[in-house]
C-alpha cells in the first residue's frame, strides 16, 4: 500500500529531516512511527499525504508513483487518505459538524448520508454536544477528537494519524486506539506517530523507531 | 458528474459563500464599502464626462460661417448660390440674411451707443448667408475646408467666422477629450485595481482556510467557486452601494448649483440601463478581483 | 520610564515595524498602491480643481462696468469724478476713455462692416470710464451694488455691465465652486475611507498576533506603536507613490494637450510645499487608519 | 498566592464550564490540575490568567483581586505569570529566537541581557539550532518547547503549564518536568494541567482532580 525507497529530505537551509528512509507497510497492515521529537515522523507523513516533496527517492502509494502526481491526482489521493494532524488543522470559522463533513462534501455524498455518517462519528468521539461551536471554543482535547472525527468519517483506505493522543486523557485513549483497531480489522492501513511509549508497549505492533532522520529500529 | 451532483455541487457553493459572508462579515463589509467608492468615483467622472461632452457639442451648434455678399450681386443669383454652398458635405444649415435683417440685428446689438445710430443714414450693412456646419467640421480644420471652398465663389465679398473663437474652441475640445480619456483610463485602472486589491486582502486574510481546504482533498474548482461567489456578491453588493451613493452626491449637487448646470449632472442613460451597467461593472470587477487574488494562492503547492 | 528605556523602546518599535513590513510584504504592497491610487485621484481633483477656479478668477477680471459720461461734461470734472468712483469700496480700478480712444477701438472692432465708418462723420461716441472690480464683487451682486452707487453720480448718461453675461459667470462660479466642494469632500471622505478601510484589511489579517501579544502581557501602547508606524510608514510610501503617479499621469496630459491648456493642470504651489503637502496628508491618513482599525480590536477583552 | 473562592464559569449558552471551584495554592508550591477532556482544566487556568473572566466568585492572585482588574492591571499581572498554552500560541510571523524574547522586550531588559537569557534557555531546552526558525517551520515538539521557553525566559513568579508535555517523548518530558521542579525549588508557584497520570505518579505532588467542571478529587 505504502513503499517508500531511498527516501531523503531536506528542508532549505537545515540539516536532513529525513536521511535514506525505506520501507513498505502492507495493505491493512497497522504501524506505529515512533522516535524523539524532531525525529522526523511528522515529515514522512507529510511525504507520504504528498504535502511535502521528498528531495530524492520514490514513494508509491497504491501503486502509483507520487512524484509525478499533479495537483488532481493529489486532491484526489487525500481524499482517500484520513489524516490526523498535530496542530488539529481545523478551520475556525465553521462548526466542529461542518468540519467533520467537509470530506463527504468534497466527495459530493448526498446531504442525508452525510448527516448520517457525520452524527455517528461524532457521537462516537463523544462530540455530539460540541457539533455546533467553533474549533476556538472547544477544549484541546474536542478539538482533536473533531480532527479525529474529519480523517475518518470518509472511511479512508489509509489512515495517517499524527500524535493522535497527545491531548487526550487515558480513558479517551483507550477507547479511540480500540476504533483504530476496529477500522484496521475492516481493511484500513493505519500508520500512527506517536511518543506515547506506553500506548505502543500495549498495542505490541510493528513499530518503526526514528531518529535524527533515520531508522533506526524495526520491530514487527 | 451527474446532474443531481451538479444541483448538489452548486446549492453547497452557494450556501458555502453565504455561510463565508456572514462568517467574514465585518471583512465583507469593509470590501463592499471599499468597492462601493471606488465605483462611485468612476461613474460619477464617466456621467460628467458624457454630459459634459454633450454640452460641448451644443457649444459647437455656434461654430459659424458667415458670408458677406456683395452689395451689387443680383437678387437672383442668391438662390442658385445658397444651394450651391448647401451642397458641400461640410454644410448642416444655410440661412439668408438680408440687408434689412443685418441692420435690424445692429440695431439691437449697439442699444447702448445710441449716437451711431442716429449718425447712419442708407443702410450700409450687406446682406449675408450663415453657415452651419456638420458636427466632425466643427473645428479650424473643417472651418478652414470650407472656407477654401467658399473662396472661390462667385459674388462674394467677405467670409467671417470668429477664427480666434473657433481655434480655442477646438483647442478646448481637443483637450478636453485627451484629458477625459486619460483620467477615465487612469480612473479606470484605479478602480480596478483599488477592487482587486481589496479582495486579495480579503482572500489572504483566508490563506490559512485555503491551505486546509486543500490538505482535506478539496479540488481546485471546489475552493474557488464560493470565492467567486464571494466575490461576485461583494461587487454586485458594492455597485448597488455606489448607486445609492451616487445619487445621493447627485442630489445633494442638484439641491446647492443653479438650475442651468443640472443638465451636467443628468444621468445620461435611462436609469435601468445604468443600474444594469454599473451591476454589470462591479460584478465584473468582483469576480475578477477574485480571479486574480486565487491564482496567487492556488499556485503555491 | 527611564531615558534609556525610552530609547531601547523607540528602537525596539521601529525595528519591529520594519520587520513587520518585511514579513507582510505583500498585504504592505497591494495596502501601498491603494493608497497611492485613492491619493492621486484626490490630489488629482484638488490640483484641477484649484487651477480651475485660478482660471476663472482671470475671467472674473472680464467683469466691468463701463459709465458712458454725458455729451456736455465739463472736461475738469472728469478727474474729481474719477477719484470718486476709485474711492467706493468695490472698485479696483478704473480707466478713462475719451471719445477719440473710443472711435478708434470701434474702428478696430468693425473691421468687417468697414461701410459702417465710411457713414460715419463726426464722432458719434461718448467718452466713459472702464471701472474693474475687487474679486469679491466680479458677480451679479457686486455688479448691482456698485452700478447703484453710480447712478447718482452727476455727468452719467448710462451704464453698461454685460447683465447677462455677469448674471452666467456669476451662475457658473456658483455652481462650479458648489460642485467643487461637494464632489471634493465626497472625495476627501472617499479617500479616508478607502485608505483606513485597506489598513483596516491588512490590519484585521494580524489579530491573532494582536491576540497572542496581549496574553504574554503587552500594554496596548506596546502592542499599537509598530503598527502606527507601520501605517505611516505605508501613508507615507503611497504619497510617494501618489506624487509619482500623478506626475505621470500629468506628463502624458501635457503631451496630449494643446499648450493653452496646460495651466490647468499646473501645480499650484511650489514643488517642494506639495510634496510636503502630500506626504502630510498620506501619513497623516496612514496613521489614522491604523488608529481607528486598531481601537477595534483592542476593545474586544 | 492563587486563591479562589466559589468560581463558576458558564461559556455563553452550554453547560457550566466550571461549578463552584475554590481551592488556594501558596506560594511556592506545585500542583498538578487533571481530569478527563472537557473537564475544565484550561478554563481554570485562563480565569487565574485573566483571559476569561469568571461569572461568580471571587479570584485571588498575590492579594489582589482580579475582578477589579482594567487592561494595564491584566497586562502587568500577566507579565509575572509564564503560560505554556496547550495550543502554543507563537507568533508565527517571528522567529522561534523572537518569539522567546518577547517577554523581556516588553518588560524592557536590555539588548545584552535579553540576548543571554534567551539563548540559556533555547539551548537548555535543546532549541539553539532552530532559534532563526519560525514556528510552522519546526516540528510539533520544538513548538511546545519554544512555548515552554518563552514562559520562562521571564522567570515568573507564577508558572501555568497546560499539558505541556503532550508532544513530547518520554525523555524531555523527563527534563522539563526537572526544569519545572527546579524553578519551583527556586520559588515560583507552579500549577500544571494534564492527563499524564503516569506523570503524575511518579512525582506525587499535590493533585486537584476536575470533572465536569467540579473539583471531585484533592490529594496532598
Ligand atoms: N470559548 C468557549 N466557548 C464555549 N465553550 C467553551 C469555550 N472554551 C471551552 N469551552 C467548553 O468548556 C468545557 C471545558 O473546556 P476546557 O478547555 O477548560 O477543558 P479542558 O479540561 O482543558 O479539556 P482538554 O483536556 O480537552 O483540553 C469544554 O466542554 C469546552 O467545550
Ligand atoms: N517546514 C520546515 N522547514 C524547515 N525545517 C523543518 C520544517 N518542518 C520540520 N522541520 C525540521 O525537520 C525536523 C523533523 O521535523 P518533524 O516535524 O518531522 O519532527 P517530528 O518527528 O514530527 O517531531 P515532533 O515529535 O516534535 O512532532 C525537525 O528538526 C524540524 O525542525
Ligand atoms: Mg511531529
Ligand atoms: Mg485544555
Amino acid at each position: 500500500m505504502i513503499q517508500l525507497y531511498h527516501v531523503y529530505k531536506n528542508y532549505n537551509g537545515s540539516s536532513p529531516a529525513l536521511t535514506d528512509i525505506s520501507f513498505v507497510v502492507e495493505k491493512g497492515e497497522f504501524v506505529f512511527l515512533t522516535g524523539p521529537s524532531g525525529a522526523g515522523k511528522t515529515t514522512l507523513l507529510k511525504l507520504i499525504f504528498c504535502s511535502e516533496k521528498p528531495t530524492g527517492g520514490q514513494i508509491i502509494i497504491d501503486g502509483k508513483n507520487t512524484s509525478r502526481f499533479g495537483t488532481r491526482e493529489i486532491a484526489e489521493l487525500r481524499r482517500k487518505i484520513g489524516f490526523i494532524f498535530q496542530d488539529f488543522k481545523l478551520l475556525s470559522n465553521k462548526t466542529v459538524y461542518k468540519n467533520v463533513a467537509l470530506p463527504l462534501d468534497i466527495i459530493g455524498h448526498r446531504p442525508r448520508e452525510i448527516k448520517k455518517k457525520v452524527s455517528y462519528v461524532l457521537s462516537y468521539l463523544g462530540l455530539q454536544h460540541r457539533a455546533n461551536y467553533k474549533p476556538l471554543s472547544i477544549s484541546g482535547g474536542e478539538q482533536q477528537r473533531a480532527s479525529i472525527a474529519r480523517a475518518l468519517v470518509k472511511e479512508p483506505t489509509i489512515l495517517l494519524a499524527d500524535e493522535p493522543t497527545g491531548n487526550l486523557d487515558p480513558a479517551l485513549t483507550n477507547s479511540i486506539m480500540e476504533l483504530f483497531l476496529d477500522i484496521n480489522a475492516k481493511g484500513t492501513t493505519v500508520v500512527i506517530a506517536t511518543h506515547d511509549s506506553s500506548l505502543i508497549k500495549k498495542l505490541n505492533k510493528r513499530t518503526i523507531t526514528l531518529e535524527g532522520g533515520k531508522v533506526i529500529q524495526e520491530k514487527e | 458528474m451527474t446532474i443531481s451532483l451538479l444541483i448538489r455541487r452548486i446549492l453547497f457553493f452557494v450556501k458555502e459563500a453565504s455561510h463565508n459572508i456572514k462568517g467574514n462579515l465585518f471583512t465583507n463589509m469593509v470590501a463592499i464599502f471599499t468597492i462601493s467608492l471606488a465605483l462611485t468615483i468612476l461613474t460619477s467622472f464617466a456621467v460628467f464626462f458624457i454630459n459634459m461632452e454633450d454640452m460641448l457639442d451644443t457649444f459647437g451648434a455656434d461654430v459659424q460661417v458667415i458670408v458677406y455678399l456683395k452689395e451689387d450681386i443680383r437678387s437672383d443669383s442668391t438662390s442658385p448660390m445658397k444651394e450651391k454652398i448647401r451642397s458641400f458635405t461640410e454644410v448642416d444649415s444655410i440661412n439668408y440674411v438680408s440687408k434689412e435683417m443685418a441692420i435690424q440685428v445692429f440695431k439691437n446689438e449697439l442699444k447702448g451707443q445710441k449716437g451711431i445710430l442716429d449718425e447712419l443714414g442708407a443702410n450700409p450693412l450687406p446682406s449675408s448667408f450663415e453657415i452651419g456646419l456638420k458636427k466632425p467640421f466643427r473645428n479650424s480644420d473643417g472651418v478652414r475646408t470650407i472656407v477654401a471652398k467658399l473662396k472661390v465663389l462667385e459674388g462674394i465679398d467677405d467670409i467671417h467666422y470668429g477664427q480666434e473663437w473657433v481655434d480655442r474652441f477646438t483647442a478646448f475640445l481637443s483637450f478636453f477629450k485627451a484629458a477625459g480619456l486619460i483620467i477615465g483610463v487612469f480612473l479606470l485602472i484605479s478602480t480596478i485595481f483599488i477592487i482587486s486589491n481589496t479582495i486579495r486582502l480579503t482572500v489572504y486574510a483566508r490563506k490559512e482556510e485555503i491551505d486546509i481546504m486543500r490538505l482535506v482533498g478539496a479540488t481546485e474548482s471546489f475552493i474557488k467557486t464560493p470565492f467567486f461567489i464571494e466575490g461576485l456578491f461583494e461587487g454586485l453588493a458594492g455597485a448597488i452601494l455606489a448607486f445609492i451613493m451616487f445619487n445621493a452626491v447627485r442630489y445633494m449637487l442638484l439641491k446647492n448649483i443653479p438650475a442651468s448646470f443640472s443638465s451636467l449632472i443628468n444621468i445620461p442613460f435611462p436609469v435601468t440601463d445604468f443600474m444594469i451597467i454599473l451591476l454589470g461593472i462591479g460584478t465584473a470587477m468582483g469576480v475578477f478581483g477574485s480571479f486574480i487574488s486565487l491564482t496567487r494562492f492556488l499556485k503555491q503547492g
